[in-house]
């Protein structure tokens, strides 16, 4: 196993607190508490619609939960947005790429707006698309623009990474490729939260079942109720 | 999981919010809209009712413009009303923003098409009224086009409330654009007298501001205080069904869940 | 913080050239439509003259508005506009960043369009410099406005029309006292108050516009 | 055949009502362009009285060009235009139908907006009827021709300038008899003959346009 | 097993004859050749961008080849474009779904185009999501948008089915159902072509690797060059 390229020296330690969220007035998952120090991961699993791109949005603090709170290093990410957002990537179902924007600019881009320079050829590398780093992005097939998105991951360091679904779309050997990824954060002292239906070779990882913090359905239709003179859905 | 109240907002407002807050609870501001409602359609009722009488029967007709003048009844209270509503407007989305107090946005959402047509009322009784006195529906004079302005401001935030499927969403975006629209009012205001007065001359013959005789000013007044209590009736009537509409529709969406 | 701002500013420029033609959205509008009005009201030069200063700048603003829905929502439909929300730019700056780079796309090509359209139009020839001057005060106003207006109405269907109907009203001091100082200068009765006025509004945009845009853009992620 | 030429009428239009006021793009900006003019040219009855039939036509046909884009970019974005395009419907028929949903949902609200915008800018009486009946002769020619170029940039990021590039000489003429009608009625010179040419060229784009936008869609497919 | 809602009775026969295939300026894949007979299946596999989505398009009609031709019932689908298409589905990356539209409402317009009445709950039932029938679409999670835009397979009927990942986001469940589905579909006589990285039960298919097909390097460069000039590329 490679060594990663970015080593994290401090420890980190990443706390859900009785999160619930609410969507379109519907209360997806509630009382959910998990614990992930460094070098940990975290698999979310569950059917279809119980909340794993919605938690992984709050995990960003792209949505705000409804009740509860997310702590980074024991504070809570609310009052610190700004210094926690520099320490995570997250990767959802959009891949962030512009038809006319070659993938080297796009992660020389993204890294720009985290104010680093990008390891853009090591990143795309490593995800087995370096031949196409100067190809623009409309040339791409599905699986080679989820590589160039999943190649973010490398081109700046993170310490925590949250990944919507990330085998999507990729063939064996990018799956490979991203475990690999996954093993040398986790080793290197990063975090990992991924949600996924297919398998995933992530050793010793936690697995959280979505399906177990669903509300029942009248608590749902009171909370959907209650929600609706509250701040549901709000976001950032 | 009940809904938390917000923390940060918790944390930062001042105490007369926390108190504000108690109307948040939907039941108590259910009763109280409840206790409200009779009275204003009752005034609502007697005072628009008095005031047409008045305005149209007992009131002399005006020694230039005979009868025509009568239009002034309606004319000017909604012109009022127009303006109130919308400063009410911008006081609730400040609310909304700087306290996050969650009824703010229903008033908010509810006054918009009240304030809305009173403008409108305002520009047809205008226009209607232009025919006669001035021989043309419609001039660029300064206070028509700030109402025509203020009638688009409305219809702006009415319309980026509705674009939201997501109520709340709608509420504060709606909020932002009116502390934006209330920064430019004064402004269009103010550049719309300038741009008149310094172009040509006006071309139109002004109206002579009628002095203002008591038996015409009692009407006035009545269809003021009528205009206002049809508002306060609108406004606990919309807030309510709205309340009742989101519980509903809370309702459904989450048996349709499964 | 200076670097990320001039990435996302360079970004939007290098965009809208590897565009080709499609980034001139603005210019071409304000072409064709001011083309138009001497087909429409015909070619009488005295009235031609007349409605110049009015045509062009309501063309200007026209041609401003209508590149506004494209400001935040390539980058939101394809995911871009929540990746630049993790990064360390505060959202205001975001915002100022966004106006800045559709100002130089579309409000720089107008000021450099205008002197021709306005000849087109018979437009007196006091007016010119002054036309120019108020264009370069008055557009990036436009921009600034705009982008509060296209925050407001990220990620919603059609917001094209929401965002004319939001920004309309906003807009309309602009116009006036842009077309204040054109026809101030031609007919002689003085231009300096109508363009100091543009210049404070410029100001009071710069400041505040980004806050309330960010405000919109806070909202704008599901 | 029929039933899926009306279920696509009926889904735009549908999709049309759902979008809220977003839907009403078009009439919007209409409203919007034609009250910036007086505040552009200033409040002068006389001025106004003699531009207003040009103002509107010209503001009508930008109305009409604008909302082409969306003819089918959202359907093609996300995958919809593909669908239709594998339905039983021959290709010019879903261009017809596209076209037929856009005036419903754009002429239409033009010819019914337009009387009072003729109040606003003071447009002679004689004028009214004819106005009206021009509208209702050349909107849907817009949305035809609209049609064409609409189908030629699918997928094009940023179309719309092309669109307009595209549509524009074609629009002109609609322009020129479109006021030349309303003039001859105002004036007393006649609008018989304007009317006829209308008529006559919606016929024809009635006919030819959904060939060319269904080889232009055609084309892209392949 | 269910009895599929579909029954064809007329044997029908697809194939491919030294397909090509050239995008942007590149060969992907060339002298491609199959033969898929009534109830049979066809598996597309492959690294990424090579081609699989591709050749989909191709076999829709939706993407001209570089070379070859597309046989179904022995006769060439140029000739008889509307027919054909009206005998298959594609489900392609694309949901296909209006965040204004309900499921429900989109399953019937998709019928309606193809001059057909929607088993719209049938449909929506078998694939789990019956009770999302009036849900808007914008209110939907990743897996159940792609359970609807798969409802349409069943929706109408359409002898060959042409699907594009299906499984992606889809939770164990629904790649049940599908699975199910297409054992059905092949039963009652239908085709089914799937282009997947996962893991899909089904039995008896023909595997068909696209990286087999790659052009080498050199021929690569030739194809191109000349295919500049012609209409790579166009798409819907
Ligand atoms: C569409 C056309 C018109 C519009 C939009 C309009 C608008 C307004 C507004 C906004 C006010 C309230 C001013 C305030 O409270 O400070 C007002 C007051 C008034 N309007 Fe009109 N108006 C129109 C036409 C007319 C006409 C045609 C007349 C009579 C010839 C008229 C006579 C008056 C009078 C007498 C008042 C009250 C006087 C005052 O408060 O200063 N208006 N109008
Ligand atoms: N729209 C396009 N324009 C030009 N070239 C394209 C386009 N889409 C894909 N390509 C190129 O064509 C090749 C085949 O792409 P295709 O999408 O068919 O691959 P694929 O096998 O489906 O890959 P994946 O497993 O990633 O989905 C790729 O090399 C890609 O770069
Ligand atoms: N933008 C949205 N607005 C309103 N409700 C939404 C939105 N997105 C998702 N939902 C609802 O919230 C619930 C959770 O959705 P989410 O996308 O988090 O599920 P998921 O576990 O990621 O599902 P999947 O496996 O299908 O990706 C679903 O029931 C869905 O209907
Ligand atoms: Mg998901
Ligand atoms: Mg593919």
């Amino acid at each position: 196993m490679a060594a990663s390229p970015h080593q994290f020296d401090h420890p980190a330690r990443l706390e859900a607190r009785a999160l619930g969220c609410v969507r379109g007035g519907r209360a997806v998952f509630q009382a959910l508490d998990f614990v992930l120090d460094a070098g940990g991961a975290l698999l979310l699993h569950g059917p279809n619609g119980t909340g794993k791109s919605s938690l992984l949005r709050i995990l960003a603090g792209l949505l705000r939960p409804a009740g509860g709170r997310v702590l980074w290093n024991g504070a809570a990410i609310r009052d610190a947005v700004d210094d926690y957002c520099s320490q995570l990537h997250y990767v959802g179902h959009l891949d962030a790429l512009k038809p006319l924007m070659t993938p080297r600019e796009t992660l020389g881009f993204f890294a720009a707006t985290r104010g680093e320079v990008a390891l853009a050829d090591e990143a795309l590398e490593r995800l087995g698309v370096a031949g196409l780093a100067d190809t623009p992005g409309r040339y791409l097939s599905a699986g080679q623009k989820r590589r160039v998105a999943l190649a973010r991951l490398i081109a700046s360091p993170a310490k925590l990474w949250l990944l919507d679904e990330p085998t999507v779309m990729l063939d064996l050997d990018a799956t490979a490729r991203l475990e690999a990824l996954m093993g040398e954060h986790r080793a290197a002292g990063g975090l990992v939260i991924v949600a996924t239906h297919t398998a995933l070779a992530l050793p010793g990882a936690a697995r959280l079942d979505l399906a177990q913090f669903r509300p029942t359905a009248a608590r749902r239709a009171i909370d959907g109720a209650g929600a609706a003179l509250s701040f549901e859905d709000e976001t950032w | 999981m009940t809904p938390t109240p917000d923390e940060a907002a918790t944390k930062a407002a001042p105490r007369r919010a926390r108190g504000l807050h108690a109307f948040a609870n939907p039941a108590r501001f259910m009763r109280l809209a409840r206790a409200i409602f009779p009275f204003s359609a009752v005034i609502a009722a007697t005072t628009l009712i008095a005031g047409v009488v008045l305005g149209l029967a007992v009131a002399p007709p005006d020694y230039q413009q005979g009868d025509a003048y009568r239009i002034i009844f309606v004319h000017v209270p909604a012109a009022s009303l127009a303006m109130i509503i919308y400063v009410i407007l911008a006081l609730a989305g400040a609310a909304a923003l700087i306290w996050k107090h969650p009824l703010a946005d229903l008033i908010g959402r509810a006054s918009a098409p009240v304030g809305a047509s009173f403008t409108f009322i305002n520009l047809l009784t205008g226009s209607l009224w232009g025919q006669p006195m001035w021989g043309t529906w419609w001039v660029w004079d300064t206070r028509l086009t700030s109402m025509l302005i203020l009638f688009f401001v409305y219809l702006g935030y009415i319309a980026l409330h509705s674009a939201f499927e997501d109520p709340t969403k709608g509420a504060r975006a709606a909020a932002i654009l009116a502390l934006v629209g209330v920064v430019n009012l004064p402004i269009i205001h103010f550049s719309v007298d300038w741009w008149n007065t310094l172009h040509q001359p006006a071309t139109i013959m002004k109206l002579d501001r009628p002095s203002i005789d008591p038996s015409m000013m009692a009407p006035l007044f009545l269809m003021f205080v009528g205009f206002i209590a049809y508002y306060v009736l609108m406004l606990t009537i919309r807030v309510r069904s709205d309340i009742i509409a989101r519980r509903i529709r809370n309702l459904r969406l989450a048996q349709s869940a499964n | 913080m200076v670097r990320p701002f001039l990435a996302l500013i360079g970004r939007d420029l290098r965009l809208a050239f590897r565009g080709g033609i499609g980034s001139l959205v603005s210019v071409v509008f304000f072409i064709i439509a001011v083309t138009l009005f001497p087909l429409g009201v015909g070619p009488s030069l005295d009235l031609l003259e007349r409605i110049a200063p009015g045509v062009l700048w309501v063309c200007a603003l026209l041609a401003a508005m209508l590149s506004l829905d494209r400001m935040f929502h390539d980058d939101h439909e394809d995911g871009t506009l929540e990746q630049i929300a993790l990064g360390v730019l505060p959202l205001q700056f975001v915002a100022l960043a966004k106006a800045i780079a559709h100002w130089l796309t579309t409000g720089l090509p107008l000021v450099l369009a205008a002197p021709v359209l306005a000849v087109l139009l018979n437009l007196s020839t006091k007016g010119f410099v002054i036309l120019i001057v108020s264009l370069l005060l008055g557009t990036p106003i436009l921009s600034l406005i705009g982008s509060i207006g296209a925050a407001l109405t990220i990620g919603l269907r059609r917001g094209g029309v929401l965002i004319s109907l939001l920004v309309l009203p906003l807009y309309v001091p602009v116009l006036i006292f842009g077309v204040g100082a054109v026809e101030g200068a031609i007919y002689g009765f003085g231009e300096r108050a109508h363009l100091l006025i543009l210049a404070g509004g410029l100001i009071v945009a710069l400041v505040l516009a980004p806050f309330a845009a960010a405000a919109a853009l806070r909202l704008s992620q599901e």
